[in-house]
């Protein structure tokens, strides 16, 4: 081969600083932004929120693998986080005993590193349920974990010794070893806990896509067929990915092990499976960062959003449906077009239609909102009203139904406006 | 006498009640240049399939370089250093062109399923990537979505990621379908040396390709290899004529491919 | 004895509402390929509608005014919601039905309030029918026997004298070519979708009355549609119902028998008071729908009587 | 001061079990209005702050973080065992590692007899009878009745239906030797739509009585494929009251199914008390008055606060210990060794003879004078060692 | 029959119609030449409204463009695409019927009188469509074009990847065909079958036509074919 060759590579390949602000720097400035967020002094409310969002980034990462990078579409990975947290509680009990007892290995065991229990365990059960399930993909692996996690969350009622019935099992954090000079008691400490595992578990996830079997993951989402004829198994890299997968849940599992102390069957559930669904595709499963982008906005959504208003999920729902529609790359993928489009040389077209599109969008929205938030008042039947910015809006005026029928029709108006623009615009 | 690199012996597949390959004896010798032609429905892109583990054979042998092969999975024929192409592109078309053909490569190099190392840092398959776009000449479109590539180019792909894994033996099924004359013979330069001391096997319809590459050719009908030989022989046989070439032989006397 | 003859009863009636509710995913999963997480949720939406139809005025408006209802709001989501996603192919139209359920799920706690609505038997129907080893038998379920015999029927007599399963499935493979060959898709697909959620709906107003009304019940019914399709088979109507006939009976056996794991393998040592040991048969219940499930796609892919595979 | 006292109520509000909890936030919010009435508790305004749990105990922790950390110090749940027993360890463990910000559990409903034994707790009390007491009480009625010779205990799979079942076995042993328990089952909780099996399965074993802890919907549908099946024996029950169960039971089960209450609204009511009843009827005029408990709980909590001078939880906790209330049915203790409340109980029976109806029917609920167990006589045995505070 | 006027197409940004103009007479095959890519499948899709048009195309006088494909269909024109897009999981005969626009009223031929006229299809008249060769492919897709009774047909390039004596059997069918009164537009590269069934040859570059005649005159025009056709 001539140096030429390898010289025009060279080229191709990104430069040190391109590699650097494309792959390294994200993840610096992530981690700085996660350590400086103490400096702030925030309330203990702030850091519930913020310790449930580095659980859930963790585990909607994780999920991804499957999803996003390995085109798996999974309705039972709660099972590996749940996994991962129950062996993490259990873990968490016996260092428990083992100090108030006779000592031993749990004894010596810190709390601060229960999320390795947790994805070695995530990781050994998507090692045993892999093996059946990772044999096809498409719709029958979504099948069949949709099965698994029902059997296994039946189960959860059935051995009471492992998941601990209704009740679940419990534990407490501040046993054993302290770390660092943290004893896990108030939520501030467990903060730093949660940090440094969001930060561990996202930089392994990011390592991951970057390997080999990362690579043929890839692949083998895109064209399982061609695989075998380079060389590869694609049940094997299938397998391998969700053995992975279910390790970095179980660690997320092992995280939430630590800041909730408890654990019950439900976690393994279809529920939180359907979750952190929502939480990767909204955020946008073709982007690292899209699941990151995800969790932060729905744990957002879940945990503060429900404190205004009862119908958080129909939200949730709508968000859902519209980027399912709309914007199938998610969040992400719409801050990517963004970001893009302003380097486009057709910028200003676009500045001026994406102006048009969230003017629509926005309109349209708050018509949505009064509309939902007059119909869940309504239907409480408590004679409540609902008043945002001081109006006055029951059910019967007229103020109220032009509120809901004016800006969803402007709105809808404006959207409708914006796709034919873009129509006329590609012509 | 060496082994064949590649040796059938009454090879036999049916789906059902259809008999598709009815019996096909071929020994394709190492660093040999053999085309295989044929009406359509002949069964070649199925015997492509046999050979490369795709289907399993209904009874019969295949031997790659003495081993027997029938009825092995894809990936581990691969392994054993057989490659092929497919005749509808086969490519990951949400990767670029890059990474494409380093699928092919990481697996040769030793790579298999490891996940601690970083791609990135790998040397040796950015080398034998760059070596394989180079060879096929799409360096300058290396950073491009595979699926963004015009039409001949994704076949040129398609070859690049066939050879990239450094087999010694090579199907190509079709490689120039759909391609207009010059894409067509700049297809016909770069394999001949792509697969330059390498064993190929192909299948055409292009019989400018055909009687331009090969050294042999076997003529496969229903199932059936009607008849091996080298070019001249084969241009000569009347069943040949009869069974496939039609008028066009007379064609291809007159030097003027279709 | 009276345990067989009543979980049998109880087991062909509870089997016969699942198929009736499988049967609509059956037609549009084996038509349209869409696998509609949203089924259970028509079928939630077929209850409501019979709970306040037959509140106005009687149950045998809700049974004919409820399941058209539910398939003209399946008709709309199909033709504005749907119709967009199509082009990303079936995980693009999976997650919109995902979406659709939560939406709908919300929508009707908004509407009806979040608690069970009391949608009750109508009175015509509401008499024990016969009395068996000393218990009375409602006649309503009976009733429900019949819905579903004839749902199978008319079914079965749809999909194998229309043309509509053909062109459908070959637009799954080449839209464009089926409209060049002068068929209008997008009104197929509209009306499949439709269809199916009429039917969804209709198991919801025999549903809705014979078991509770909740906004719960749609979650709890969605993952037993989809093994009752897939075990059943893909495009396989008579495949569903034995499915769901076989869920059905071994689901209320399970219930039924009077037993547990150290009863049944006490022989090879299991204690009575070990954990695994006093696992009762009962409580499997709700676990044998998902084994099979699992069981199935990993054995026959092709479901019991499928004609292809997932 | 002019801050007003927050209690957390966390229970389900939705679900198969959110009639239950639902009703019981009305009733806290109706106690509260009362008390506010009377100038609040500790001169402090009742605020309760309703937080649904969908009965989840892990739900229910983040609903506790949640409260604890908008600064609510006062933590009143019923629905379920399961989640109770979560909110005491949690508050325990809060408590421990958050001195001076303690809180306060309320116990008004979960009955698990282990929170006033084995796992007693400073910073729980219970307004209600545990299942033991209650067995007791159910069991004295069986063993009169000479033509029950078959019983059949079902329950819901959870601590609580575990430790009714377990009171039934051990007290019938005692009290009826020559009773045969013919089934002891527990089913998932929440989970059952059709009970129409189980009950087939109860007729075929030829019980003349069903034991049952059941409640919310697994009480409702149950009751319901029992009559729909035409069963005739008598229903014992924890929580015949549930919302939803007259409507189900219908004219048919007039004196068939009994439930072991604190109070019932056809009790002899003083005019106060029945001004009171037909408040709350007033104000939320799809419930029926039910959880007397809560209106207890709320009242003990006002003369804690004034005894303690505070309303700072430990002296609130430190006040209610051994505290007596004088209540509509009688007096309460609260005992101070285990923070058990003892008070009347009453077996009532379901009937069409009734000044009171529910849920709009003529039925409803009556127990005669020989209904009445007195409070001292459900004092039990307990092994709790107490735990306190310096 | 068919008249085109000033057809512009675009893909995304790329204008590949620069206003083409032909017309097709009742009964009569024509034959669309030209290179590689200068747009010739294009013209055949945008007349069928796969490609958005711009311009006016007519057919039995009535304007097409912005009709559904299947309105466009039943007004008696078929395609036959480049990509034949037969239906791989169903059967030979199963795509035969699927090309009957209107099961009530009986079209020219019935599936078996087809399947007579081609007996390598009845040889795998079921067999799953998905596993035929390429030629019985393509004849499997002109087949089912006709069942529709079409009066115009639309021909993508019938005969490409397919062995040489099939290329001739195809060509001769195209011939068959025309003789029913079908009018026939082909789409072709090779040009010993244009020339030998086509009435009059249109030859494109770059978006435009760029020569029209009969096959005779085009016979003689050795430069239109060095300029336009030859690399
Ligand atoms: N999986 C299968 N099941 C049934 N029949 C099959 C299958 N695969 C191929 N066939 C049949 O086998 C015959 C040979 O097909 P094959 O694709 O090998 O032909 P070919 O020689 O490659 O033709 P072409 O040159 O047109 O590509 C065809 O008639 C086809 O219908
Ligand atoms: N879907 C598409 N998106 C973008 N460009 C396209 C698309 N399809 C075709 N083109 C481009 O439009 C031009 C005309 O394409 P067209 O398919 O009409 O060519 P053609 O004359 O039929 O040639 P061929 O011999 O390749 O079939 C080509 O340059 C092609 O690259
Ligand atoms: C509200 C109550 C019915 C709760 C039940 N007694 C329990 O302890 O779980
Ligand atoms: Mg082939
Ligand atoms: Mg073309």
């Amino acid at each position: 081969m001539s140096d030429q060759t390898m010289q025009d590579f060279k080229n191709l390949a990104p430069s040190n600083s391109q590699k650097f602000t494309q792959r390294l720097l994200p993840l610096v400035v992530f981690a700085v932004v996660v350590l400086m967020i103490p400096m702030f002094n925030p309330s203990s409310l702030v850091l519930t929120l913020l310790n449930v969002m580095g659980i859930n980034i963790v585990f909607a990462l994780s999920y991804n693998m499957l999803l996003g990078r390995g085109g798996l579409l999974s309705f039972g990975h709660a099972v590996y986080f749940g996994l991962g947290g129950y062996a993490a509680v259990h873990a968490m009990r016996m260092i428990e005993e083992a100090s108030y007892g006779d000592g031993g290995f749990w004894a010596s065991y810190p709390v601060f590193f229960l999320p390795v229990i947790g994805f070695a365990c995530g990781a050994l059960a998507g090692a045993v349920i892999g093996w059946p399930s990772c044999r096809r993909a498409g719709t029958p692996f979504a099948m069949i974990s949709l099965g698994v996690a029902e059997l296994i969350a039946a189960a959860g009622f059935m051995f009471g010794s492992i998941f601990g019935g209704e009740e679940g099992i419990s534990g407490d954090r501040m046993n054993g070893p302290e770390l660092f000079g943290l004893s896990l008691g108030p939520i501030s400490e467990v903060y730093w806990f949660i940090a440094f595992w969001t930060i561990v578990g996202t930089f392994c996830i990011y390592a991951f896509t970057r390997t080999p079997l990362g690579k043929m993951s890839e692949a083998t989402r895109d064209n399982p067929e061609r695989v075998e004829f380079v060389g590869y198994d694609p049940q094997r890299v299938r397998y391998l990915v969700f053995i992975f997968a279910g390790g970095f849940a179980g660690l997320a599992g092992g995280m939430a092990a630590v800041q909730y102390e408890i654990f019950t069957p439900e976690a393994v559930s279809l529920a939180p499976s359907g979750m952190v669904l929502l939480m990767a595709y909204i955020g946008g499963i073709r982007y690292f960062a899209g699941p990151i982008v995800g969790a932060v906005v729905l744990t957002y959504m879940q945990s503060m959003m429900s404190d205004y208003s009862e119908a958080w999920l129909l939200y949730l729902g709508i968000l859902f449906m519209v980027v399912v529609m709309f914007a199938p790359g998610g969040l992400a993928g719409i801050v990517a077009g963004l970001i893009n489009g302003m380097r486009a040389e057709d910028r200003n077209e676009r500045i001026g239609r994406w102006l048009t599109v969230s003017a629509g969008g926005l309109l349209a929205f708050a018509g949505l909102i009064v509309l939902i938030e007059v119909a869940v008042r309504w239907s409480n039947g408590y004679g409540e009203v609902f008043e945002p910015f001081g109006m006055h809006l029951p059910t019967a005026s007229a103020l109220t139904w032009a509120l809901i029928l004016i800006p969803i029709a402007a709105g809808v108006g404006l959207l409708r406006l914006a796709m034919k623009r873009k129509e006329e615009g590609h012509a | 006498m060496t082994t064949p690199a590649l040796s059938i012996t009454d090879l036999r597949k049916s789906f059902g009640p259809a008999k598709i390959i009815q019996g096909v004896n071929l020994e394709i010798e190492k660093g040999e240049r053999h085309a295989i032609i044929g009406p359509n429905g002949a069964g070649k892109s199925t015997l492509f399939n046999l050979i490369s583990g795709g289907y399993h054979p209904t009874s019969g042998s295949i031997r790659l370089n003495g081993t027997e092969i029938g009825g092995t999975k894809p990936y581990l024929i691969n392994r054993m250093g057989l490659s092929r192409s497919f005749q509808v592109s086969n490519i990951f078309a949400n990767m670029s062109v890059r990474e494409n053909v380093r699928c092919g490569v990481l697996y040769s190099m030793g790579y298999g399923y490891s996940f601690w190392r970083n791609v990135g840092n790998l040397k040796e398959v950015q080398r034998k990537t760059a070596e394989i776009l180079e060879k096929v000449d799409l360096l300058d479109k290396a950073n491009l979505p595979a699926a963004l590539l015009p039409y001949a180019d994704q076949r040129t792909l398609e070859i690049a990621i066939t050879i990239a894994g450094g087999a010694e033996v090579i199907l190509l099924d079709e490689p120039t379908a759909g391609m207009s004359h010059s894409e067509t013979e700049r297809a016909v330069a770069l394999i001949k040396q792509a697969t330059e001391g390498k064993t190929l096997v192909i299948v055409e319809h292009d019989m400018g390709v055909v009687f331009n590459m090969a050294d042999r050719i076997s003529v496969l009908v229903y199932g059936e290899i009607i008849a091996t030989g080298a070019p001249s022989e084969i241009r000569g046989d009347p069943r040949v004529r009869e069974a496939y070439l039609g008028d066009e032989a007379d064609a291809l006397e007159n030097g003027d491919a279709a | 004895m009276e345990t067989i003859v009543f979980s049998l009863l109880n087991g062909v009636i509870y089997g016969l509402l699942l198929f009736m509710l499988s049967s609509g995913l059956t037609l549009i999963f084996s038509m349209m390929g869409v696998l509609n997480f949203a089924h259970a949720s028509f079928y939630m939406l077929g209850a409501y509608f019979a709970y306040t139809i037959s509140d106005a005025s009687s149950f045998w408006l809700a049974l004919v005014f409820a399941p058209i209802l539910v398939g003209l709001v399946g008709a709309a989501v199909e033709r504005w919601g749907l119709r967009t996603v199509h082009v990303n192919g079936h995980v693009a139209e999976l997650l919109f039905t995902f979406g659709l359920a939560y939406l709908i799920d919300e929508v009707v706690k908004i509407i009806w309030g979040r608690n069970a609505v009391d949608y009750q038997i109508p009175e015509l129907l509401d008499f024990p029918l016969f009395e068996l080893f000393g218990a009375q038998y409602p006649a309503y379920r009976i009733f429900t026997l019949f819905v579903a015999l004839a749902m199978l029927v008319a079914l079965w007599f749809i999909l194998n004298r229309t043309r509509a399963g053909l062109i459908i499935q070959a637009a799954l493979s080449h839209p464009h070519m089926v409209g060049h060959l002068g068929h209008n898709v997008p009104r197929i697909f509209m009306t499949v979708f439709g269809v199916g959620c009429a039917l969804a709906g209709l198991a919801g107003v025999i549903g809705g009355n014979y078991l509770v009304t909740d906004p719960a019940m749609a979650v709890q019914m969605g993952p037993i549609v989809f093994v009752v399709v897939v075990v059943g088979g893909l495009g396989s109507l008579m495949g569903a119902f034995l499915a769901a006939m076989l869920l059905g009976l071994l689901q209320t056996f399970a219930v039924a028998i009077d037993a547990n794991f150290a009863d049944m393998f006490g022989w090879l040592g299991l204690s009575p008071t070990s954990e695994v040991g006093r696992i009762s048969i009962a409580s499997l219940a709700p676990m044998i729908p998902f084994l099979m499930l699992v069981l199935i796609l990993m054995v026959r892919p092709r479901g019991l009587l499928g004609d292809r595979e997932l | 001061s002019a801050e007003s006292l927050k209690i957390a109520f966390i229970d389900p509000l939705s679900g198969p079990f959110g009639p239950s909890g639902q009703a019981g936030l009305n009733e806290w919010n109706y106690a509260a209005a009362q008390i506010n009435a009377k100038g609040g508790v500790g001169g402090q305004e009742v605020e309760i702050i309703g937080l649904d749990n969908k009965v989840n105990p892990k739900e229910s922790l983040v609903q506790l973080q949640k409260a604890i950390d908008q600064g609510v110090r006062f933590i009143a749940q019923g629905n379920g065992s399961s989640v109770a027993s979560a909110l005491i360890d949690a508050i325990e463990k809060h408590n421990k590692r958050n001195p001076g910000q303690e809180v306060l559990f309320i116990n008004y409903a979960a009955v698990d007899p282990a929170f006033t034994n084995e796992r007693c707790n400073f910073w729980h009390f219970r307004f209600d009878a545990d299942a033991d007491m209650k067995m007791e009480a159910v069991t004295d009625w069986v063993k009169g009745q000479d033509s029950i010779k078959k019983v059949y205990i079902i329950g819901q799979d959870y601590s609580f239906g575990k430790a009714v079942a377990a009171a039934a076995v051990k007290n019938l042993g005692e009290k009826r030797p020559d009773i045969e328990i013919v089934g002891n089952e527990l089913h998932p909780l929440g989970k059952v739509k059709d009970f129409t099996p189980y009950i087939q399965k109860i007729i075929s074993s030829g019980a003349d009585a069903i034991i049952t802890g059941n409640w919310g919907a697994d009480m409702v549908l149950m009751i319901k494929a029992a009559i729909d099946s035409g069963y005739k024996g008598p229903i014992l029950t924890y929580y015949g009251g549930s919302k939803g169960a007259a409507t189900a039971m219908g004219a048919a089960a007039v004196g068939q199914v009994k439930a072991i209450v604190e109070h019932n609204t056809n009790l002899q009511l003083s005019d106060a008390q029945t001004a009171y009843v037909d408040g709350y009827e007033a104000a939320y005029p799809e419930d029926n008055y039910y959880y007397h408990r809560i209106h207890n709980a709320m009242n003990m909590l006002a003369m804690a606060a004034d005894k303690a001078g505070s309303t700072e939880p430990k002296a609130i906790a430190f006040a209610l210990e051994g505290m007596t209330y004088e209540g509509p049915t009688g007096t309460l203790t609260m005992r101070e060794d285990n923070h058990q409340i003892l008070q009347p109980l009453f077996m009532s029976t379901f009937s069409d003879n009734v000044t009171r109806g529910v849920e709009k029917l003529p039925l409803g609920w009556v127990s005669g004078d020989a209904d009445r167990i007195e409070a001292d006589a459900t004092r039990t045995e307990t092994t709790c060692k107490m735990e306190r505070p310096s | 029959m068919l008249k085109v006027s000033d057809l512009h197409a675009f893909y995304g940004k790329s204008h590949v119609l620069r206003g083409v103009n032909m017309e097709i007479m009742p009964g009569e095959v024509i034959a669309l030449l030209g290179r590689n890519g200068v747009g010739r499948s294009t013209t055949a899709k945008a007349i069928m409204g796969e490609v958005p048009p711009k311009g006016e195309i007519t057919f039995k006088g009535k304007p097409i463009s912005g009709m559904e494909s299947h309105q466009i269909a039943h007004m008696g024109l078929g395609y036959v695409p480049e990509s034949r897009d037969i239906f791989p999981t169903m059967t030979v005969r199963e795509n035969l019927i699927l090309g009957i626009k209107n099961m009530k009223v009986p079209g020219k031929y019935t599936v078996d009188q087809m399947l007579d006229m081609f007996p390598n299809l009845r040889a795998r008249a079921d067999n799953a469509a998905g596993v035929l060769s390429g030629g019985e492919k393509q004849m499997l897709t002109m087949c089912r074009t006709l069942m529709g009774d079409p009066e115009l047909i639309i021909i993508d390039e019938p005969t490409e990847g397919l062995a040489p004596k099939i290329v001739h059997q195809i060509g001769d069918m195209i011939a068959e065909i025309a003789k029913t009164g079908v009018s026939i537009l082909l789409v072709e590269q090779k040009l010993s079958i244009a020339l030998r069934i086509a009435n009059r040859v249109y030859v494109m570059g770059h978006g435009e036509i760029v020569w029209s005649g009969t096959p005779e005159d085009f016979r003689e025009r050795e430069d239109v074919r060095k300029e336009w056709l030859e690399v």
